[in-house]
């Protein structure tokens, strides 16, 4: 463990571990979201209720569970970062707001757009929803507060603190949004009290769900090597790195 | 009293530029050393990271022969700082501004010794304006009274001499000097030509 | 399949603008995403090469010891740092 | 040579001291967030429409939403004429305990800000036509609302303090924190108006002000060991 | 010796350019006043109710205040980080009439505040259920009103520049004279509701404008002086 | 060119002490004036009078004969007013902020000339860095290359060696002296001690 804890430290091999392990996700990416773009728009049968709008199903939910996954492993990487001092959980913590962020958006406006056809609106003060607004503000501000300082050590330090926080409160968001949705009008339409799904339409959705994984992971990887190369501009193995690559 | 700031392998990059490496500093009791370098020399970025305030470097400091961590609260209790900002604060009075220093090393200290501070720096007959009406020199002189009215040893002061009139200068000189002589340590900057001393040292960046 | 026909697919059942709205927005943000990595990597890649090639120049021209750099290479890396 | 000493109280006794004189001998300073709230609450029946009716169903939500933006107002001045002037550097390094020093200052902000916003609501609620019954919880709930916000505002604060712009980024770092807070007390208030119990509401607001209490004041401290350094 | 020189338009167009690029190499700048108006949006209905009803029948009124607070938060900067560091001085001492270059301040200052959140209320205006038809309405009036705003603001922002603490000051000062511009603009989008003219109402907003294009730069100018003496 | 600031029986109080009462001034092309003082004796409150930023004070200002009221756009014109705060926008790069006052007085300006001018004030190389990431002393000689860049015959120069490395001092000083030589005229205050030239005049306060 220990051991394991200090070759994190060095980027240099994280950068040589990277290079083997993205082409992995990569492919296993590419695979997983054709199949389940194909699966998922062309052969799921049609919901019975919802017909075929139903078929957004399969980029919203990944998103969503996405969104709040890269959240948490944001904070985790802060908290590494500050406890430890390795730069690269910090390099992971930047590039995966973002990507965070954008997935937040796209929960977003799959679930608004979704609205229309189901709910006859794009948007509903609805506990899930709320939450998932804040979460997007969340990620705005963590992005925000890294990029507003001079010193990168500062904005990284500080996008941690933040991250921390907030998840820590994610859970008490999640909580009192719930409760507050119940205080004052009955669930109107419940997200999950739905008839179980067939196999068939559930099956294209795991795939996805893990499709979207498999791109997050492999988007990490990728854009950390890049981070590495900016951070470490100036050190001998990036250089001499540069000249093999020449 | 005797003690020890000691540096190993210091070395602070700024925009990919090493303002120094591979630094060894030992700053003991008795010594005033002058760190000198032109403007951009990273003067102020060493003082910084000395007293704790900048983590962003490479290298060992150590307190007394203790890594710093450890040392850290018995370093904090023996130092003073003053920076490039006096730290005095407009809406209060020097007195007012006084008192809050010495209540943060935690003593209360006494009215008439802060009174006999002030004086002492030529601020007498300004004890209650407010701060923010003072001249850029008083101003500092405001921050200047807290070595005469706060018992540390290591004195770290940033370009101490801004704003001061010519006998000011000489008179912090000479107190600076009487502070090492009795056992303290001093580490500044300034541009100005100090009178050299048995007890000066200077440490060229740059 | 749950469609017979092409038109049918694309059509959705009368869902088509939603479904397709939903889809052509996370697939484009997706593209975009993996677009800008790349870009990100071939310039951040120049730019330690052309830096790489500069200091050779600089050290074969005076070999005593090489300057410290004060190069666009930072302005550069900011702009690319805030994207996405 | 000296060894740390104690004096802690001393010190934040005298932090106390201080920034209440600071404030105080500015009397506009404390009055001005208790005028934001004011207008605040005037500009809405001027924009939405002056039915009492309309008004005081929507009355417990607008008081806490503008005493809410009142408090966060002024929380960006708290460490930024420290930071300025050189004193925060100082008060970092002072031989104390950082997180009893912030949490001094965030007691007086909170006693000379959420305190008079929470004693001022109920004549606002008039206004307002808010429905009788509610004024004590209204009070009650912002008084212990506030001091959470203050809390949680004031490691936004810290983190923003170095930055020449933090006032809009500092709202938007704390405003999506400030959400459970704002539900529970705006949700007191109701609770009252329909006549329910408001304990579990109030007891939700003292738990967040207890998590508050133990959290806080350290994120404040490492958030200005941060900015300090740039 | 010089002349007086001309070259106004140089100086005006070179402080465009320097503004502009001090917000836009922020970008996080430009964005804050938009986040800011999104999050207490959506403060409301959390405070409030999420009735869709209800908040249809308050959105005109809470979109319109919450631009108006957002613009006035930006306006605190407006002058500040050039006071703070002597810039401000030396505009003074410029060889060009001070009202030009404040009003040339005041142009970007609506370009990148104003002008965006006016195009992002009808996104919001969604969110609030506000009625189909008048969303374009709720843009212009915005666009309009917004540019009064940052008119007025600049005032009270270059009176307050000089004084440590001036963020709620500063609003204690100009909300009164945001009132007109909140009835007209508010107004304007209601009776789009209710399809009633809105001709009248826009043409009072343009008015409002012309009026203070007219005598701002100058009350600008002179609030500078004022400060600088301070 | 020739031009000259008189001030007529200027008196300046504050907190009901006169700082300066009954002051009769004539600075000249050609001169070099040096307001002295110990700190808090008036010299920055003087300067900000002299150059029309305050205006609470007794006593008529003229400018070449004319009263200031009816000079002040000429007067403007030809002034080139450095105070304690250096004026330089930590956002924008050097080059950027040399732009701007340029611009301000009129004039486009050229690249290839500012740049000369930083470089003249040393700070090739860092003419792209924001200058808020440069040190107290570099960004104030951001703020003097003003004087080289700017044409104006009339310099105020409020303690303008604040921060600066020994050999600044004295290129800047050289400067002084050549601007006056050239037809210019200086009023400047500094507590450090200026080398003996024709053209320094001095001018005792308090
Ligand atoms: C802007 C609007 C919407 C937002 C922000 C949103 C948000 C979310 C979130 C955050 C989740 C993940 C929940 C979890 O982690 O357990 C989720 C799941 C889901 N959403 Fe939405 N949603 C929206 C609209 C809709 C609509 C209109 C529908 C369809 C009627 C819908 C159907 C679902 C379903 C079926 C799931 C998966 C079930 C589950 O795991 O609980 N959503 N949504
Ligand atoms: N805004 C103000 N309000 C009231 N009094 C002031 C104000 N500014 C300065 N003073 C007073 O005027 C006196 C002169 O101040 P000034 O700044 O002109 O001194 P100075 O000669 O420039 O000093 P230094 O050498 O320290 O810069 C000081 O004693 C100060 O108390
Ligand atoms: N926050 C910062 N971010 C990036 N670089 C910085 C920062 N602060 C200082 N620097 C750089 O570090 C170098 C040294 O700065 P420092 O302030 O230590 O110099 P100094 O020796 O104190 O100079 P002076 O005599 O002018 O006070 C400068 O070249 C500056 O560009
Ligand atoms: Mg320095
Ligand atoms: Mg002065």
């Amino acid at each position: 463990m220990w051991a394991f804890i200090n070759k994190l430290r060095s980027p240099k091999w994280f950068y040589a571990i990277s290079a083997k392990l993205q082409p992995l996700f990569w492919v296993a990416a590419t695979l997983l979201l054709l199949v389940g773009t194909v699966w998922g728009l062309a052969f799921a049968p049609a919901d019975y209720q919802q017909g075929n709008s139903f078929r957004i199903i399969y980029v919203h939910v990944p998103a969503a569970f996405l969104a709040q996954s890269i959240f948490v492993s944001m904070a985790v990487s802060g908290l590494v970062f500050m406890v430890w001092k390795i730069k690269v959980a910090d390099m992971v913590a930047t590039v995966m707001a973002p990507l965070g962020a954008a997935m937040t958006f796209v929960a977003l406006f799959s679930g608004a757009v979704w609205g229309v056809p189901t709910w006859g609106t794009w948007w509903m003060w609805d506990a899930r929803l709320t939450s998932m607004l804040i979460l997007l503000f969340l990620y705005l501000g963590v992005i925000a507060l890294r990029g507003a300082f001079s010193s990168r050590d500062s904005g990284s330090r500080a996008a941690s603190v933040l991250a921390m926080v907030g998840v820590i409160n994610i859970p008490i968001i999640k909580y009192s949004v719930d409760w507050w949705y119940t205080l004052h009008q009955p669930a109107t339409f419940t997200i999950t009290g739905r008839a179980a799904m067939t196999m068939d339409m559930w099956a294209p959705l795991l795939i996805m769900v893990l499709g979207f994984y498999s791109f997050f992971i492999a988007l990490t990887l990728m854009r950390t090597r890049s981070e590495i190369l900016r951070r470490e501009a100036n050190k001998r193995w990036v250089r001499e790195l540069a000249e093999e690559t020449n | 009293m005797s003690l020890c700031l000691q540096a190993r392998q210091l070395a602070c990059e700024r925009d990919d530029r090493w303002l120094f490496e591979g630094l060894d500093l030992d700053i003991q009791s008795g010594e005033i050393v002058r760190i000198e370098g032109p403007n951009g020399s990273g003067k102020t970025t060493l003082l910084k990271i000395l007293s704790g305030q900048l983590t962003d470097y490479r290298g060992e400091l150590y307190w007394n022969g203790e890594p710093m961590r450890q040392a850290r609260e018995h370093f904090l209790a023996n130092l003073l700082y003053l920076g490039h900002a006096p730290g005095v604060k407009a809406g209060l009075s020097p007195l007012e501004n006084l008192a809050w220093y010495q209540a943060l090393s935690g003593e209360k200290g006494s009215e008439p010794a802060r009174e006999a501070a002030l004086a002492a720096v030529g601020l007498a007959g300004f004890e209650d304006v407010p701060a923010g009406q003072l001249s850029a020199g008083q101003q500092r002189r405001v921050a200047l009274a807290r070595l005469t009215l706060t018992q540390r040893a290591l004195w770290v002061l940033d370009e101490p001499f801004t704003a001061i009139d010519r006998q000011g200068v000489a008179a912090l000189e000479a107190q600076l000097v009487a502070h090492a002589q009795s056992g303290g340590c001093v580490l500044v900057t300034t541009h100005h030509a100090l009178t050299e001393s048995p007890v000066l040292r200077r440490i060229q960046l740059g | 399949m749950a469609f017979s026909s092409l038109n049918e697919f694309f059509a959705m059942g009368g869902h088509a603008v939603y479904v397709w709205a939903a889809w052509g927005v996370t697939a484009l943000l997706m593209l975009v995403i993996v677009w800008h990595a790349r870009q990100e990597r071939r310039q951040l890649l120049n730019v330690v090469k052309r830096r790489a090639r500069r200091e050779n120049a600089q050290r074969n021209a005076q070999p005593s010891h090489a300057q410290p750099l004060q190069e666009p290479v930072n302005s550069a890396q900011k702009d690319v740092h805030h994207d996405a | 040579m000296h060894a740390p000493q104690g004096g802690l109280m001393v010190a934040i006794k005298a932090t106390l001291k201080r920034d209440l004189t600071l404030m105080l001998r500015r009397r506009g300073e404390v009055l001005n967030p208790l005028v934001f709230f004011a207008l605040v609450i005037t500009l809405f029946p001027i924009g939405i429409s002056p039915d009492p009716e309309l008004l005081a169903s929507i009355a417990p939500g607008l008081l806490w939403v503008a005493a809410l933006l009142a408090a966060l107002l002024s929380l960006d001045s708290l460490f930024r004429s420290d930071y300025d002037d050189g004193s925060l550097e100082q008060l970092l390094l002072a031989p104390q305990p950082l997180a009893a020093l912030g949490l001094a200052k965030v007691a007086v902000h909170w006693l000379l800000t959420g305190l008079p916003l929470a004693l001022m609501a109920p004549l606002l609620g008039i206004m307002l036509s808010l429905p009788a019954g509610s004024y004590a919880v209204l009070a009650l709930s912002l008084a212990l609302g506030t001091a959470s916000l203050s809390l949680i505002g004031a490691i936004g604060a810290a983190l923003t303090v170095g930055l020449a712009r933090g006032g809009v980024l500092l709202s938007l770092l704390v405003l999506p924190l400030y959400i459970p807070v704002l539900i529970f007390g705006a949700g007191a208030v109701q609770a009252a108006i329909f006549g329910e119990g408001i304990a579990a509401h109030l007891a939700i607001l003292g738990a967040l002000l207890a998590l508050a209490l133990m959290l806080a004041p350290w994120a404040i401290a490492a958030s200005l060991r941060i900015s300090i350094n740039g």
